[in-house]
């Protein structure tokens, strides 16, 4: 588990037993690349990756490898997210041969939201490849320098490989199975669905733990501030797979509206500070939807600043 | 036609019917009735026998020729006796009960000033050889011809005065009867034939010898009663004393008479008056008349007193004349006496006694004695064989009125002394029937003698006919009077003589007008049919099923409700009619008195129930509770408006089946307000026709409420009619005077083979009647089983003819059904454009095609013309369909080649306002029929075999007795039963609340079936499969204790799966052995008594009409009370409580429940949400529950608790899975019908009873085990059964195994055969066709209704619309 | 009870309502009727359980179709009523011709009439 | 069998506008099955559109057939004498009768009377749902004998995303998550090993991405 694989910096806090903290970026509806780089200028120096998004919820935006270029181009750490739904293993193939070419090192393998969610629901999918097989994908990218026809690459890309894990999906049973099944498919970190119900979040862990998967790979738990009450409620009832405990909505709502964001803030620290002590977390995907200004403050507050330096 | 209007009984008097008439439309048979009573009161008084009802009714019709023809059978001279009768009809009338009698001699009069009798054609026989002398033209003589002459005997009259008429003519003054009446009606009698000789009398020159000698054949003696009888007085002789008769004889043959001017008439009868009357005209100052008796004794009619005063007549009553003063030879004065009236005399008059001291004299120029009248004997005293009496009359035999001399025949007043024309005429017509039975030389007396009917029956007068003025005759003023003998009475005008007529009561029901015969086109009603009476019929029969029903409870016997006088209180059953579609107001919610629409309806429970106060009764009726519900919801449905619906009850006993379901509705779902409160008065707001209730509440507070309606609900009686018949047949009544029957045998009777169902067993509602009267005839079936088929017929039915391969040759029948389709329908032009349709080749009309020679000469058309398709246009296939069908069979055409055109209930009747639209709509009906039956084809239906045993499942009381019941009758049962002893829950029981035992009887009936031959008993055997349908199923059975499988094949199978008691999870049970059920109870009474018990506490409805388990058990209450009673037999100190929600012990039940209150067990009432608390703190056992007429709680102790748990089907899920039987929601199993087919399930041939249907004791389990076993008796009994052959067809070709008819059809029985394809069972298809119009490759099709044979009539009807 | 109800009724009679196609209900309109209604049992009341349930939907489909190809929906009904109800029946009886004199005739009989003009 | 539903009677109608003799072919198979082209759909759209054309006042013939199957030539044969009588033939079986009639018969238009949905199952009568994709190459046996490929929005072959709530798919509350199915049959047979056994990038050139695809069987073949 020491053995680096990448250059990638977000794999060397790794290794080097820091405990990583993350946080992603959503590319905008547009070709303002401003809007991207303010965002990251803002956390630039509280974490050690950001990740871009892949047109979330199906929603068209800005292509993710182009915004992790920008996100290079600043010197920044991007964690190239990619869904399986929009792209055939051809396209997949080739845009990781892209991103290589700029030297991310960071690859988040995702199958992606339905595209009924977002703005062109009456569009074909693709799902050529599930997210495991992403995974696959990649590993044999870059360990064999194949591509999947076969053939050899030449300057095959070097990406630390990643998965998301969602502890609160349905059914629970097998929530640690398929977190053995990517392992088993290749991947190297984790980033969590956002942790609200901290106790399931735990006996996952727990479970995970018994059978040695902590070990394999490293953790990081994923955490998002609510900015309301309103926020809470909609995660809890309308985000599929979210899983937020009612004493956490009715924590939000038990204060004055101009109080609730610093309520929310202040449950996502108590949440980052329980989960700190917790054996297989190895660091934090801070998800501050629309509210990247506050990740600074998060992180500083959960005692997780300065971060280590490790070029 | 019929002009009798009475009330309607189905619409309990709230619309009227005929005389003739149909019970209701549905009934059955659907034949009219007459009805008839005894001859009316009137019709008896009348001496000639007159059918007053009849002309009373044709008059109140105005049909005054109709009048006259009822009249004239029996008297030719209606406008006569219509003046003149003294009318001892109307004092028999019984409106004089009511008000005063009808007018009936006015109405006959109006019925002659109306139509000229002379007009009416007298139907006469052919005239005859024979003539009949008669002597005197009186109404003896007159009548004697009329009648002679109608039987074709001509006569001729001989009349000493120059004028014909007799004492009609001479006796009568004109001002009561103007001349050219009596001339018009004697010209009627002579226009029939008959000759009258005047001026010539019977003398020495005419002897009644003569007159045989002139050829004559008979003779009769009519001359009547003309000589005055004189006064016996001093001064009798002198001039001025003229003799009444010979005075008004002098005036009416001259038209004058000398009269003074102080006239003194001595007598009281209506000569007396004639005659004072007269002299009045004729200008005397002064009219006295003295009568020795009062005015009360006068045997003069009233009404002439009373006008003989208003023209100033004086009356000198108790006045006695006792001597003329004479002067000159002339009257000068009269000398009378004081009278007082003594003992009854011979006549059972008082006798007048002289009292002395007291005479006095009035002046007279004139006496006119009018004290009676004998007959003047001289040309007769010298007649050979003729004898006389003592009064001077010829004596004669008075029913034949034969005198001593052959031939020689004698009546009216000669025979009788002066009597009355109505009399004298009766007299002529039985003369002439013995003249002409003298003449033919038969018996003069057969048949002539009428016993006297001593107990007439006769239409009750309505308690609430209403006081009817009697219609005012009009009269001259006595100021036109004056000086003249212008007619005084005027006659009736047509309104005020057809009202009055409308006064009559209609006695006799039927007025035997006979109008209907006239009107009957088919002659199905003719004089015979009404002459029909009831007959004795004697039957010989193996057993009787007593059915007789009952009464409803008489509400107008409570004073408080004064139920006749107010019309918006009604009862239940007046209320129903109300409601009815069909009922007096087409269903239309409004009250009788004013026709308005009700805002709310007040029902009052128990009215004539559960009361014995009041001439009333102490059992429950046990169908009120339920109907009041019924009847409210409805009323809330058809109100237009918002109605408020409160119902007033002392305990809800809503016990039957889903019943308590029906009351949670009512209350929750539609608002009924339920009431618990006996009302205690009710007053009327005067003007409005409210009324006002006044009663107390639950709390004791006295409420106020106004309603628009009273609805009574009134209770069951057995009728008077019904308890005779009880004694007739030697059977013993209960208290209630229902047919005692025995808890084990409910439907036999004290009295062997004599079996009883329906409300005469005891109060139920219409399922269990029903149920019972199946029971009654499995009882006698059992009877006479041997006796099977050998007394019925079967029908020949010829081989049937192919006509597949023919071209349709189609005829076409058009019925005119009289005047019901002819009289609308252009039916010759109909039947003419039949025949030009395609196909047909015969076409005609007929006046009833249903007739049976219709229906002969329809199979000589059939065979003559070849037809083999028959149309008939005519009313509905729903009563004549079979009939054609069967004539067609007749001649060898499959019956399934037919089609009607209900051109009636479709057509005619409904467009009878409008007959060219009715004549289109027909033609386009027989088109449409025409074409469909050019695509029928034939169809035959398959018959099976029946397989004539029994599956009895179960082997309780239920299943053992249908058991004993099918192989009683010969059929083989088997009986299965889970347990290894036969017996099911009433193994538990000891005793029924009769007292009778139940362990015995158990022990009798598993004996009984031990050593049955036909039973074959299945213990531990569990049924695992089954398959077939009906007449041939299949049931796999798993057969204990060696689990080894039996097939058996069966015909029919019975449920009695059974029912358990409640095991209670409420009030602690199971925690505490003191804790028990009612069952439990009755089992430690037997076993260890209840000396060691001082307080037992009862709880009602535990496990029933909760929210889990909504309906009510049925049986707890009378549980309870049972084991209640045994507690307080067992030891009278022990104190029972039993705390319930309502007291549920229905019919005959309530005695048990009084007898319980009198031996001083205590009840307590609680509210089902707050259930009494129980506590075992501290060792001790007590119940807290609320009280709701002390509003506290209260604390009872108890050394037991008894828990009255409701009742649980038993095993029936399984049994539906395995069956395929419908349940309800507690689990009981479901009947094809709630009331109509209470014991039959929906799939055919599988039958329910006992506790597997729905709560019940044992007696009505009983009842219901041999109702299954006689209705499966009936089906086993037949060989084969013959299946409907209008079923699904699948064309196996074109199905594509889709699989919807077998997800469609509501019966689940198609399905995919090996080959792949739908298949249907014809023996299992019922012939909806719901698959058919599903399949969605048109694969099925449902014969007689092919969509090509359905469709056709939509082409043939909108033929050439585009 | 003889209630006079108006004369241009025709009734098919079949052994249920479940027993009425979609295809009968169609082809009445095809050959030129103006109004169709089905009568069936009171709901709940089928003699046959579902029958006129099942008539219920495929009288709806009707409707659709009618009015989908300008012959209006309305042509085509469906009444429950029990068989003692003589006065609703007329009630109906009145309604529907009530219903049907207010859309006019069939559509297609008069743009035959137009064409054969 | 074939899932398809009948078209709206509008868009049916805009199709034959111009033709005036017009056959409606019906088939006995699948479409009859699932109530949208058997016999009985055929004779309700021709009385519908028979009624439609009068109403318009347009003279237009239509007559009905339902043939057996619409997927083989012989029983296709059966309209070839009648066929050229027609303007246009709107086939009312799925897509594959429709395109069949159409390789056969190359002068007649032909049109489709009904929208091919898919392969399903009737859950019950009058509805039916998708069980396959007939993506050339069966993975049942892995997924407890549900298939991922047509039950799953993204037919992912490895487990659930998770959006997969309550044993539902995120797409839609109503529509079962396939993933869900086949983890509680793999728990009912004692399979759940299977699960981690990771499914490889599968060969999609056996579904459409290979293009028209045909099955041969020499043995068979005459």
């Amino acid at each position: 588990m020491n053995e680096e694989k990448t250059p990638s910096k977000l794999e060397k806090i790794l290794r080097a037993g820091h405990l990583a903290v993350t946080s992603e970026c959503g590319p905008p509806r547009g070709s303002e690349a401003g809007h991207i780089t303010k965002k990251a200028e803002m956390i630039r120096n509280h974490v050690d990756a950001v990740n871009i998004t892949d047109n979330q919820t199906s929603v068209t935006r800005l292509c993710s490898l182009a915004a992790c270029i920008h996100l290079k181009m600043m010197g920044l750490e991007p964690v190239l997210q990619m869904v399986t739904r929009d792209r055939n293993r051809i396209a997949i193939q080739s845009d990781i041969l892209g991103a290589a070419s700029f030297d991310i090192f960071n690859i988040l393998c995702l199958s992606g939201d339905h595209q009924s969610f977002g703005d062109n629901p009456k569009g074909q999918n693709v799902f050529d490849l599930d997210s495991m097989q992403l995974i696959q994908t990649v590993r044999h990218m870059r360990d064999e320098g194949k591509f999947l026809g076969g053939d050899s690459i030449e300057r095959p890309p070097r990406m630390f490989v990643g998965a998301a894990a969602n502890p609160f999906a349905d059914p629970f049973e097998i929530r640690v199975p398929r977190l053995a099944k990517k392992i088993a498919a290749g991947v190297e970190f984790i980033q969590t669905q956002c942790i609200y119900n901290v106790e399931k979040f735990e006996l996952w862990l727990k479970l995970a733990r018994e059978r040695g998967l902590t070990e394999k790979i490293f953790i990081l738990a994923g955490v998002t501030p609510f900015k309301s009450v309103g926020m809470a409620k909609y995660m809890k009832n309308r985000v599929p797979g979210m899983d937020v405990p009612d004493e956490l909505v009715k924590r939000m709502s038990g204060v004055a509206k101009e109080k609730q964001p610093e309520e929310g803030l202040q449950i996502c620290v108590e949440t980052i500070q329980r989960l700190k002590e917790q054996k297989g977390v190895r660091g934090f995907h801070i998800m501050a939807i629309e509210w990247e200004e506050k990740v600074p403050e998060i992180v500083e507050r959960s005692g997780l600043y300065p971060r280590p330096n490790v070029n | 036609m019929c002009p009798v209007e009475l009330p309607s009984e189905y619409d309990q008097g709230l619309a009227t019917r005929k005389a003739v008439y149909k019970q209701y439309a549905q009934a059955i048979p659907g034949a009219f009735t007459i009805q008839k009573g005894d001859k009316a009161p009137c019709r008896l008084a009348c001496p000639a026998g007159l059918n007053v009802q009849g002309y009373v009714q044709m008059v109140k019709e105005g049909k005054y020729k109709e009048a006259l023809e009822i009249i004239m059978e029996d008297l030719p001279l209606p406008g006569v006796l219509g003046r003149i009768c003294p009318h001892g009809c109307e004092e028999a009338c019984r409106r004089c009960d009511k008000d005063e009698p009808v007018a009936i001699r006015d109405l006959k009069r109006l019925a002659a000033d109306r139509f000229d009798p002379r007009h009416i054609e007298v139907r006469c026989s052919p005239p005859r050889a024979e003539r009949v002398a008669i002597i005197g033209s009186g109404p003896a003589g007159l009548s004697a011809a009329y009648h002679l002459v109608k039987k074709g005997i001509r006569s001729t009259i001989f009349e000493a005065l120059p004028q014909p008429g007799g004492m009609l003519r001479v006796g009568i003054p004109e001002h009561r009867l103007p001349r050219n009446i009596l001339d018009r009606e004697i010209e009627l009698i002579t226009n029939l034939g008959v000759e009258i000789k005047t001026n010539t009398s019977l003398c020495a020159d005419l002897t009644v010898d003569d007159l045989f000698g002139k050829g004559y054949k008979a003779v009769y003696l009519a001359t009547g009663s003309h000589k005055g009888i004189g006064l016996g007085i001093p001064g009798e002789k002198a001039r001025g004393v003229q003799q009444g008769v010979e005075f008004l004889r002098e005036l009416n043959l001259t038209g004058r008479a000398k009269v003074g001017t102080k006239v003194a008439v001595i007598g009281g009868g209506n000569v007396a008056i004639d005659v004072a009357r007269s002299a009045v005209r004729l200008g005397a100052e002064e009219v006295t008349i003295l009568y020795r008796r009062t005015r009360a004794e006068m045997p003069a009619w009233e009404e002439e007193r009373v006008e003989a005063e208003a023209e100033g007549v004086k009356i000198n009553y108790l006045s006695a004349p006792q001597e003329v003063l004479v002067e000159d030879g002339k009257v000068a004065a009269l000398r009378c006496i004081r009278m007082e009236l003594g003992e009854p005399d011979s006549s059972g008059r008082r006798r007048p006694i002289p009292v002395p001291g007291t005479e006095y004299e009035i002046n007279a120029d004139q006496v006119i004695p009018a004290i009676g009248q004998v007959p003047d004997l001289s040309a007769l005293e010298d007649i050979e064989g003729l004898s006389f009496s003592r009064w001077g009359t010829v004596e004669a035999d008075t029913i034949t009125y034969a005198t001593g001399r052959d031939g020689v025949f004698a009546g009216g007043d000669l025979h009788t002394g002066p009597w009355i024309a109505i009399g004298a005429v009766a007299a002529g017509r039985e003369a002439a029937e013995s003249i002409l039975r003298y003449l033919d030389g038969r018996d003069m007396t057969e048949g002539r003698r009428a016993a006297p009917n001593e107990h007439p029956v006769y239409r009750p007068v309505p308690d609430k006919e209403p006081r009817k003025e009697r219609g005012k005759m009009p009269t001259l003023s006595p100021r036109e009077r004056q000086g003249n003998f212008n007619e005084v009475e005027l006659g009736y005008d047509e309104i005020t003589g057809r009202e009055e007529a409308g006064r009559c009561l209609n006695c006799g029901y039927c007025c035997e007008c006979y109008q209907c015969v006239a009107a009957c086109g088919p002659h199905a009603i003719t004089l015979e049919t009404h002459r029909e009476t009831t007959r004795k019929v004697e039957l010989k029969v193996g057993s009787v099923i007593l059915a007789p029903g009952f009464a409803v409870f008489d509400p107008s016997r409570y004073k408080t409700y004064d139920y006749l006088n107010r019309p918006n209180i009604i009862t239940s059953l007046e209320f129903e009619r109300i409601l009815s579609a069909s009922g007096p107001t087409m269903g239309h919610l409004v009250r009788p008195s004013d026709g308005k629409e009700p805002r709310n309806i007040a029902w009052l429970q128990c009215v004539g129930s559960r009361d014995v106060n009041r001439a009333d009764h102490g059992y429950c009726s046990s169908v009120c509770c339920m109907y009041a519900i019924k009847e409210a919801i409805i009323s809330k449905e058809h109100a237009k408006k918002e109605l408020d619906c409160a119902i007033f009850f002392m305990d809800m006993r809503t016990h039957g089946k889903d019943f308590e379901r029906y009351y949670d509705t009512a209350r929750e779902k539609h608002g009924v307000r339920f009431i618990r409160s006996r009302v205690h008065s009710i007053d009327s707001l005067c003007d409005t026709g409210d009324l006002v209730l006044k009663y107390a509440s639950e709390e004791g507070e006295v409420i106020e409420e106004t309603f628009d309606m009273v609805v009574l609900s009134v209770g069951m009686e057995t009728p008077k009619s019904t308890v005779e018949l009880a004694q007739t047949l030697g059977l013993s009544l209960t208290e209630g005077k229902f047919c005692a029957t025995h808890p084990f045998t409910p439907v036999s009777t004290s009295r062997e083979g004599i079996y009883v169902c329906g409300v005469f067993q005891g109060p139920k509602d219409i399922p269990q009647c029903v149920t019972e009267a199946s029971a009654a005839a499995c009882a006698a079936a059992v009877d006479l089983s041997s006796a099977r088929w050998t007394q019925t017929k079967s029908k020949e039915i010829p081989e049937e003819v192919d006509v597949s391969s023919q071209e349709p040759r189609i005829g076409v029948f058009v019925c005119n059904c009289g005047t019901n389709i002819g009289g609308i329908i252009e039916v010759p032009s109909l039947a003419q454009y039949a025949s030009i349709l395609p196909h047909v080749v015969y076409a005609e009309q007929n006046l009833f095609t249903c007739a049976q020679d219709t229906q002969d000469r329809m199979k000589q058309l059939i065979r003559e013309h070849k037809l083999n398709r028959v149309v008939v246009a005519a009313c509905t296939p729903r009563t004549h369909e079979p009939l054609f069908q069967e004539t067609m069979q007749a001649c060898g055409l499959n019956k399934f080649l037919f089609e009607m055109a209900n051109i009636r209930n479709q057509d005619s009747w409904v467009h009878s306002g409008d007959p060219a639209s009715a004549t289109d709509k027909a033609k386009d009906l027989v088109r449409m029929a025409v074409a469909r039956a050019a695509l029928l084809k034939p169809l035959s239906a398959k018959r099976i075999p029946v397989n004539k045993r029994a599956l009895v499942v179960g082997g309780g009381v239920a299943g053992m007795t249908s058991a004993l019941s099918l192989g009683d009758q010969g059929f083989e049962v088997i009986l299965v039963e889970k347990e290894p002893r036969l017996g099911g829950a009433a193994l538990d029981l000891t005793h029924t609340i009769e007292g009778v035992r139940i362990p015995e009887y158990l022990l009798g009936l598993e004996a009984r079936i031990a050593g049955h031959e036909k039973i074959q008993v299945l213990t531990e055997s569990l049924i695992v499969g089954f398959s077939g349908f009906k007449g041939n199923f299949t049931t796999e059975v798993m057969v204990g204790p060696g689990m080894y499988e039996r097939k058996i094949d069966h015909g029919v199978v019975i449920m009695a799966t059974g029912a358990s008691e409640y095991k209670p999870t409420e009030y602690r049970y199971g925690e505490d052995r003191r804790i028990l059920t009612q069952i439990e109870l009755g089992k430690r009474l037997e076993e260890k008594g209840a000396e060691d018990l001082n307080h037992v506490v009862m709880i009602q409805c535990v496990g029933s009409r909760n929210e889990a388990f909504p309906n009510c058990s049925r049986i707890c209450c009378q549980s309870a009370i049972k084991n209640a009673l045994h507690i307080k037999h067992l030891n009278p100190e022990t104190e029972v409580s039993i705390l319930y929600r309502d007291i549920r012990t229905y019919g005959e039940l309530e005695y048990y429940y009084r007898q319980a209150r009198r031996e001083g067990v205590r009840f307590f009432r609680f509210h089902r949400d707050e259930p009494p608390q129980v506590s075992t703190r501290d060792g001790g056992l007590s119940v807290t529950f609320k009280d709701h007429v002390l509003q506290r709680n209260l604390r009872l102790k108890a050394d037991l608790l008894v828990l009255s748990a409701g009742v649980r089907p038993s095993d029936t899920e399984e049994s539906a899975a395995i069956f395929k039987l419908p349940r309800n929601p507690d689990g009981y199993f479901m009947e094809a019908h709630v009331k109509l087919r209470p014991v039959d399930m929906t799939n055919e041939g599988i039958y329910v009873c006992g506790t597997a249907h729905g709560p019940k004791l044992i007696s009505e389990a009983v009842s219901q085990a041999m109702a299954a076993s006689s209705r499966a008796a009936v089906f086993l009994s037949q060989s084969e059964i013959s299946l409907s052959p209008v079923t699904a067809k699948v064309d196996g070709e074109r199905c594509a195994s889709c699989l919807i008819c077998v997800r469609v059809c509501p019966y689940g029985v198609p399905h995919i055969s090996k080959e792949g394809v739908s298949e249907i069972d014809e023996a299992l298809c019922r012939g909806c066709g719901i698959c058919a119009a599903e399949c969605p490759a048109k694969a099925i099709e449902l014969s007689w209704y092919e969509d090509a044979q359905v469709m056709s009539k939509v082409d043939a009807l909108l033929e050439g619309v585009l | 009870m003889r209630l006079q109800y108006p004369s241009g009724i025709r009734i098919i009679c079949l052994p249920c309502t479940g027993k009425v196609d979609l295809l009968h209900l169609l082809h009445c309109f095809e050959k030129g009727a103006d109004g169709v209604y089905v009568v069936g049992c009171l709901e709940g009341a089928c003699q046959f359980n579902t029958g006129n349930l099942r008539a219920r939907k495929r009288v709806a489909l009707a409707q659709e179709i009618l009015e989908k190809i300008g012959l209006g929906g309305d042509r085509v009904q469906m009444y429950n009523l029990s068989s003692s109800e003589a006065p609703r029946f007329v009630q109906i009886a009145e309604e529907m011709t009530q219903k049907i004199l207010k859309l006019g005739p069939n559509p297609i009989k008069l743009a035959r009439r137009k064409m054969a003009a | 069998m074939i899932v398809a539903k009948q078209k709206p009677i509008e868009e049916i109608i805009e199709t034959l506008k111009g033709y005036n003799k017009i056959l409606i072919l019906g088939c006995n198979e699948c479409v009859t099955v699932c109530e949208a082209g058997g016999k009985k759909e055929v004779a309700v759209l021709a009385s519908a559109l028979r009624m439609y054309f009068m109403n318009q006042g347009q003279e237009v013939k239509i007559e009905e057939a339902t043939l057996e199957r619409q997927c083989d030539h012989e029983y296709l044969e059966e309209i070839r004498k009648t066929v050229d009588q027609y303007d246009a033939v709107l086939s009312l079986a799925c897509g594959v009768g429709v395109q069949f009639l159409a390789e056969k018969y190359m002068h007649t238009p032909i049109l489709p009377g009904v929208d091919t949905c898919f392969m399903g199952v009737t859950e019950e009568r009058g509805v039916w749902s998708e069980r396959c994709q007939g993506c050339g190459q069966c993975i049942l046996a892995w997924t407890a004998g549900i298939c991922p490929v047509s039950r799953c929005a993204k037919r992912l072959l490895n487990g659930p995303c998770g959006g997969s709530s309550k044993g539902k798919c995120e797409i839609n509350k109503e529509v079962p998550c396939a993933w869900q199915i086949i983890i509680d049959r793999l728990n009912e047979l004692g399979r759940m090993e299977d699960y981690e056994r990771l499914i490889p990038i599968k060969d999609w050139s056996t579904e459409r991405a290979g293009g028209p695809r045909k099955v041969v069987r020499e043995d068979v073949r005459s």
